[in-house]
């Protein structure tokens, strides 16, 4: 059975919940849990004084509110198991994660898997800016696993990425994959401006045809052998159609300001 | 605040005083050691427990604008590193260049009690006096950087050795600084001026102000002896870090003749081989040189695996620092005073040089003849942060750990010193020598560094054990000026400490030669210049001698 | 005019970041006001000619009711101590002295401290974490600068003096005549009153800053660039390839920089090309890059949170220790989604200048304002202090824009208590406070393992 | 039709002046309440100088007075206006993970009013 956390109680000043995780709740009873602490702006209180919890974990957290929006950290560091929340989340969501699974039926907002190296983020509603990037200051930010988001992201999605998978239903905002190092990142819908600024090597890859700096030039149109593979991968997850399956892609090289080892695919039909 | 103590039957290492071990009480009354207390004291048992001054940090970076700046770019260092307040202290961030809170009273966890700022543009002063003030528990000052200074340079040049001495002076009085410090005398200018160039010989002249290297070096050795500032001038030479610097090295020691001077860092001068090529261990010898002259101190600068940060007044090697990973770097001018180079940096265990760096300087450690001359310190955080301190001394207290610890480094660099020949274990009252009497002594601070009657209390009382590393890391009692600051672990008050300077007399006149100058090449008020005594709180003067 | 007449040499003008520190101030001694101010710009005249006392204005008020000084700081104490996402935001108009205590409280309240650098060049210093920057003080450019440009910046409105003073007609070491000596390029999106001091305009479409100056940093590198760039960006490859043969072949190039890089889309990435740039540069000569500040202090706010917290801006303490997080603990953010329930506000007014969004919370919850007048944030404030003002009644340490610590020397006295007494005054009964609240500081109960994470 | 343009508020030495007479004094709210434009787009629009305008986004709504600004200073489809209370009421309050609102590209429907 897995441990249910009800919302009984709403925050009234941002909320940071690093204790939901499985790896704080395993083997503890529904009593244990909500004696655990959560920060409720800077006082220490419990869990329980905010969420009443049923059952027990057995691998799963099914994390259920009408306004989780303040509630920071969720899944924060965890290593394993699964966390299920209904509702709409708040920042820091998987942060640092190295496995496990998070899936949210609900919008998510700012970073959203920052610097996280292992495990897997789906969100069915929206995410934020910073969605698998560094924390500022920091030149390397997600290192592994994969973030998937139906809907759209904001700003800086993978910045600094050096590995993993971030793929997005919607569009994305300005300056998708800044600063990339490697890794992979797939928007079916639109890019919006400055795509790639500064990235030195890794793969992003959209289904519409986008803006892209001066840095960046085109070398050819082709169908990349791994396409396909991740296609079918990610049409596990999205709809995915037949014909980007078997379309060809137009392969911009940049960014030349950096190593000129990056790549941007735009699907051409 | 402070308390009449009686701190009984502890172990005391006070080689200043010649006790070496000895089981002994000690009493403290009104924030000095004294013979016998006039009130009765309160006792803390310390028996079984190693009592040491506490420790003198001669050389490190802990505030003013460089290491301000520093910080500011580095959230992700203070990020993984977070220093929590108490009832009785401020937090604070951590990491390699910690906030000021965090540095003073992370320096009190490890037994100091006193350190010194080495390098300061004179413009910075005020704000360096700022952060000192933030920094808590330990005393501390800082070297004034005129080593580039054009107006001095011009000086030097047109052979107004008189009027040298007395701006010199004027400086230390204006900025309230404890002694000079020259880094890379010469270098600013090509740096600057050249497209970014460097001065690459001790006797190479600047086309713009035709001086070299050791026409500033000599001068300021002559006039610092002369002036009796209570620390000589304070020597960052020319080429650190370049394959075959020893001979530059060697030759800045031999300027000085049998004057003081005091030589920086002196791991990062010490290298053989062929400019451009890799670097070969000249420990031998810098270390032969420094045990025949007498007049010579220096610290070792140690490097230490992992993060560090690189900050000098020295901005050409920044630069060159910086050509490796292309990462974050950082280059700041100071009109008519210095440059300024920051470059994140991390000393890794594989990579030959690193490893070489870390040999050389346990080699300077282990063939040190003197150690009253040769000082611990990783110029933090250039070659590491002071929190390694406790790491170091293992290193050389504990010759099987030491052996362990070579295993692990690049073997070609190990191969190519004399590292594995040597057999040096380091003892209790050599460490409270090379942390404690002898940095005191190298700063004329007759009060520091000894638990004699007259000595300031700062004391620092460790558990015994046998790994060293854990024991200098976790003192159990630490006090300062009297007051009880640690027990048990924990902190049990705030203390702030006072700024230590040095007044030399000079003569006002020379307040008009320099003023022309500044009015046309400065960009601020020269009555604005100088630091006034608002600034300086809990101060205490340090005579001439 | 009175007898009673003093003159007060080397004072310093702290209304913008040029920190000018050769004003001569004449003071009439009776009438408590500046009478002329020598050496001022028509931004410095305005400010020490309209700081004057009104004697009548209460030092203190509780809901606009006149009280003393203790009610009133007692009322602040309680207000800040009782909140549980208090923030404490401005400090960018008053002294070092005054910052220090302001983040003593916050540390002490656990609270949330951000000055209006967030909303100047907080972008700049998030540029800075990213790529570092190679910079001077601006008397090196007064020296060595041939070559000086302006992006996205208005000084002859902003900074009045810093063409005359600092970069543009000053005389030094290296640059003897003055303006003959240098070439000066403006580039902005519209041709400003700066425009007649620089020797070449570049116009740039709105919103462009970015492709310009990314495309600068690919030539200097040798890369090549599409000629429909000009398109785009309404600025030639030619006008491009001219400026970086300028910018290799100077001695001592200086990139000065505004909020027409901050302000606009693309923000944090805008200041960053533009520092990256700079350092590009450094390849081929000796340039350099600085951001000009916008307040008398807000580079004092910087030093001082920086060297307190280890963070230039948008601090957290919540957890018993300084967390930073731009767009999560700046202050428009956090009024924006309503996450704070009190404020102490030193010096500033965000009720006249933040998004509406802002500017409704902070009309719903308790705040404590400091300032020298009544502002629109003075108006809704809960306890409200009039202060003496920096600079002309009260001494201290202002850092200029390129981080070079000033003394100021009061002109007159101010029968209003400074910022700096204020807030020692809340700070020590916030400290009483909390410590009879015996909330012991230290361990949280909350794991640190994914504080470090933010 | 409303047109659309781009709000760019800024600094001017006016303002400046202005608000050290206090910012709830008359000078500076006219001041942050006066928008130039563009003399050519002007005529284009039909606008005078002195004319009053409703400056309209998903934001909000504010009133200001236009003024007519050489074509060769103000490029078309722009409009200055010194920061204060009246650019404020147009500004989103979004930062993108940087602190910063965008605070000078604000793009609004301008309308004459009357």
């Amino acid at each position: 059975m897995p441990l249910l956390l009800r919302q009984i109680a709403a925050p009234d000043v941002p909320m940071e919940a690093d204790n939901i995780t499985p790896d704080r709740l395993t083997g503890q009873g529904a009593a244990d849990v909500e004696r655990l602490a959560l920060m409720h702006g800077s006082e220490s209180r419990s869990i329980g004084d905010f969420f009443s919890a049923t059952g027990s974990y057995d691998g799963i957290i099914d994390l259920q509110g009408d306004d989780l929006k303040r509630v920071k950290f969720i899944g924060a560091g965890m290593s394993r198991g699964t966390i299920r929340v209904e509702g709409d989340v708040g920042e820091h969501l998987g942060a640092g994660m190295g496995g496990g699974e998070i899936l949210v039926n609900g919008n998510a907002t700012d970073w959203v898997g920052p610097e996280m190296s292992g495990g897997r983020i789906e969100i069915h509603g929206n995410a934020g800016h910073l969605t698998g990037s560094a924390y500022r200051g920091a030149s390397v930010g997600m290192t592994g696993g994969e973030i998937m988001v139906h809907g759209n992201v904001r700003n800086e999605t993978g910045n600094a990425m050096r590995g993993g998978l971030i793929a997005i239903g919607g569009n994305s905002g300005d300056f998708t994959g800044v600063n990339m190092l490697s890794g992979s990142i797939f928007v079916l819908g639109e890019l919006g401006i400055r795509t790639g600024a500064g990235m030195k090597r890794g793969s992003i890859i959209s289904m519409k045809d986008a803006p892209l700096l001066p840095t960046f030039s085109y070398s050819c149109t082709y169908r990349p052998g791994y396409m396909t593979l991740y296609l079918l991968h990610l049409s596990r997850v999205f709809a995915i159609a037949e014909e980007y399956l078997q379309g060809s892609y137009k392969r911009y090289c940049g960014d030349s300001v950096e190593l000129n080892r990056g790549e941007i695919l735009l699907y051409a039909g | 605040m402070t308390e009449c103590i009686q701190l009984a039957g502890g172990k005391v290492y006070d080689p200043a005083n010649g006790i070496d071990g000895e089981v002994r009480d000690l009493y403290v009354e009104q924030g000095c050691m004294v013979e016998t207390p006039s009130s009765s004291p309160r006792t803390i048992d310390v028996s079984g427990m190693v009592v040491m001054p506490g420790g003198v940090d001669i050389h490190c970076h802990i505030a003013g604008p460089k290491v301000n700046l520093a910080r500011k770019l580095q959230p992700e260092d203070h990020r993984r590193d977070p220093h929590p307040g108490t009832e009785h202290t401020r937090s604070g961030a951590g990491g390699t260049v910690p906030s000021t809170f965090a540095t003073g009273y992370r320096y009190a966890t490890l037994g100091y009690t006193t350190a010194m700022e080495a390098a300061v543009t004179p413009i910075g002063a005020r704000h360096t006096i700022e952060e000192l003030h933030d920094t808590p528990v330990i005393d501390k000052g800082f070297y004034v950087l005129l080593g580039n200074n054009i107006f001095l340079q011009q000086l030097i040049r047109d052979g107004r050795k008189e009027e040298f001495r007395q701006a010199v002076a004027w400086w230390v009085n204006a900025t309230k600084a404890y002694t000079t410090k020259l880094v890379n005398p010469g270098g600013d200018e090509p740096w600057k001026g050249k497209k970014n160039s460097n001065v690459k010989d001790i006797d190479e002249k600047s086309d713009f102000i035709p001086v070299s290297p050791r026409q500033v070096i000599d001068a300021f050795v002559d006039t610092v002896n002369e002036l009796g500032l209570p620390h000589p001038p304070h020597i960052h030479c020319n080429n650190l870090g370049h394959s075959g610097n020893f001979q530059t090295t060697l030759e800045t020691m031999k300027t000085a003749g049998d004057r003081r001077a005091h030589l920086a860092h002196i791991q990062f001068h010490s290298y053989a081989g062929e400019l451009g090529k890799n670097p070969k261990s000249a420990s031998r010898e810098i270390a032969e040189y420094v045990n025949d002259h007498p007049n010579i101190t220096c610290d070792v600068g140690q490097v230490m695996f992992g993060k560090s940060t690189i900050m000098t007044a020295d901005a050409p090697l920044a630069y060159m620092l910086r050509g490796f990973k292309k990462g974050k770097w950082v280059n700041a001018d100071t009109e008519c005073e210095s440059g300024c180079g920051i470059v994140p940096f991390s000393y890794q265990e594989h990579i030959y040089v690193h490893a070489l760096q870390w040999a050389i300087g346990l080699e300077l450690f282990l063939l040190s003849k003197d150690p009253w001359r040769i000082v611990l310190s990783t110029d933090h955080p250039n070659g590491g942060s002071f929190m390694s301190y406790p790491k170091l001394i293992r290193l050389l207290m504990d010759r099987e750990f030491r052996r362990e610890e070579i295993k692990r480094v690049n073997q070609k660099a190990i191969n190519s010193t004399i590292l594995n020949e040597l057999e040096r274990e380091y003892t209790l009252n050599e460490i409270a020598i090379i942390t404690r009497a002898g940095p005191a002594r190298a700063l004329n601070l007759s009060n520091k560094g000894h638990l004699g009657p007259g000595a300031d209390a700062d004391i620092t009382i460790y558990d015994e054990m046998a790994d060293k590393e854990a024991m200098f890391n976790a003192p159990r009692y630490v006090i300062k000026s009297g007051a009880l600051i640690i027990e048990d672990h924990e902190f049990r008050r705030d203390y702030y400490g006072k700024l230590l300077h040095t007044e030399p007399g000079y003569d006002e006149s020379i307040v008009a030669e320099v003023r022309p100058f500044f009015e046309n090449y400065y960009s601020i008020e020269f009555p604005n210049y100088a630091v006034d005594d608002s600034y300086l709180h809990d101060h205490e003067v340090i005579a001439t001698v | 005019m009175s007898e009673n007449v003093k003159v007060v040499e080397n004072a310093t003008c702290t209304f913008c970041g040029c920190v000018c520190d050769d004003m001569i101030l004449t003071v009439d001694m009776d009438e408590k006001r500046i009478t002329k101010s020598k050496n001022a710009c028509i931004l410095g005249k305005a400010w020490f000619a309209e700081h004057y006392i009104e004697e009548d204005a209460p030092v203190a008020m509780i809901d606009n009711r006149p009280v003393s000084m203790e009610e009133a700081v007692e009322e602040a104490a309680r207000t800040l101590v009782n909140a549980r996402f208090p923030i404490t935001y401005g400090l960018s108009d008053t002294t070092c002295e005054a910052q220090r205590q302001a983040v003593a409280i916050t540390d002490t309240i656990r609270g949330n401290i951000d000055t209006t650098t967030s909303v100047c060049h907080g972008p700049s210093g998030i540029a800075l974490q990213g790529v570092g920057e190679s910079t001077m003080t601006l008397g090196e450019v007064k020296n060595r600068a041939d070559l000086v440009i302006y992006w996205g910046g208005n000084p002859a409105e902003s900074h009045p003096r810093h063409f005359g003073r600092y970069a543009v007609t000053a005389k030094g070491m290296f640059t003897p005549r003055g303006k003959k000596d240098r070439h000066v390029v403006l580039v902005d999106v519209r041709r400003t009153p700066s425009a007649p001091a620089a020797s070449q305009f570049i116009q740039v479409k709105p919103g462009k800053d970015f492709e310009v100056l990314w495309a600068l940093r690919a030539l200097v590198k040798n890369r090549r660039i599409d000629p429909d760039i000009e398109e785009e960006t309404g600025v030639s490859l030619e006008t491009m390839e001219e400026l970086v043969e300028r910018m290799k072949n100077c001695r001592y190039g200086v990139l000065f920089f505004g909020m027409g890089l901050t302000m606009t889309r693309g923000r944090h990435f805008n200041s960053g090309a533009l520092l990256a740039l700079a350092t590009d540069l450094n390849e081929y000569t000796h340039f350099v890059a600085k951001p000009v500040r916008g307040h008398g202090n807000v580079t004092g706010a910087d030093n001082v949170m920086s060297w307190q917290t280890g963070y230039p801006f948008g601090v957290n303490f919540s957890r018993g220790f300084p967390r930073f997080n731009p767009g999560e603990f700046t202050t428009v953010d956090l009024l924006a989604k309503r996450d704070v329930d009190a404020a102490l506000i030193v010096a500033t007014d965000p009720a006249s200048n933040f998004p509406q969004a802002a500017i409704d919370h902070l009309a719903n919850i308790p705040v404590v304002c400091l300032d020298t007048k009544a502002t629109l944030t003075s108006k809704l404030a809960h306890v409200a202090f009039r202060t003496s003002t920096y600079g002309i009644n009260t001494a201290g340490t202002v850092y200029r824009m390129d981080d070079v610590p000033i003394t100021l020397r009061k002109a007159f006295d101010s029968p209003f208590p400074n910022d700096e007494e204020i807030l020692t005054a809340i700070r020590k009964r916030v400290r009483e406070l909390v410590l009879a609240r015996g909330q012991a500081r230290g361990a949280t109960g909350v794991s640190r393992a994914a504080a470090p994470l933010q | 039709m409303p047109e659309t343009m781009l709000l760019i508020p800024g600094r001017s030495s006016k303002q400046g002046t202005s608000l050290n007479k206090g910012k709830l004094g008359d000078e500076y709210l006219d001041i942050t309440s006066t928008v130039e434009i563009n003399a050519d787009e002007m005529v284009r629009l039909g606008f005078n100088s002195g004319d009053r305008l409703r400056l309209k986004n998903h934001i909000g709504e504010a009133v200001v007075t236009c003024v007519s600004k050489k074509a060769t200073d103000l490029p078309e489809g722009m409009i200055f206006i010194a920061y204060g209370p009246t650019s404020s009421r147009l500004m989103e309050s979004d930062t993108a993970g940087s602190g910063m609102p965008l605070s000078k590209h604000i793009s609004v429907e301008v309308e004459k009013i009357g």
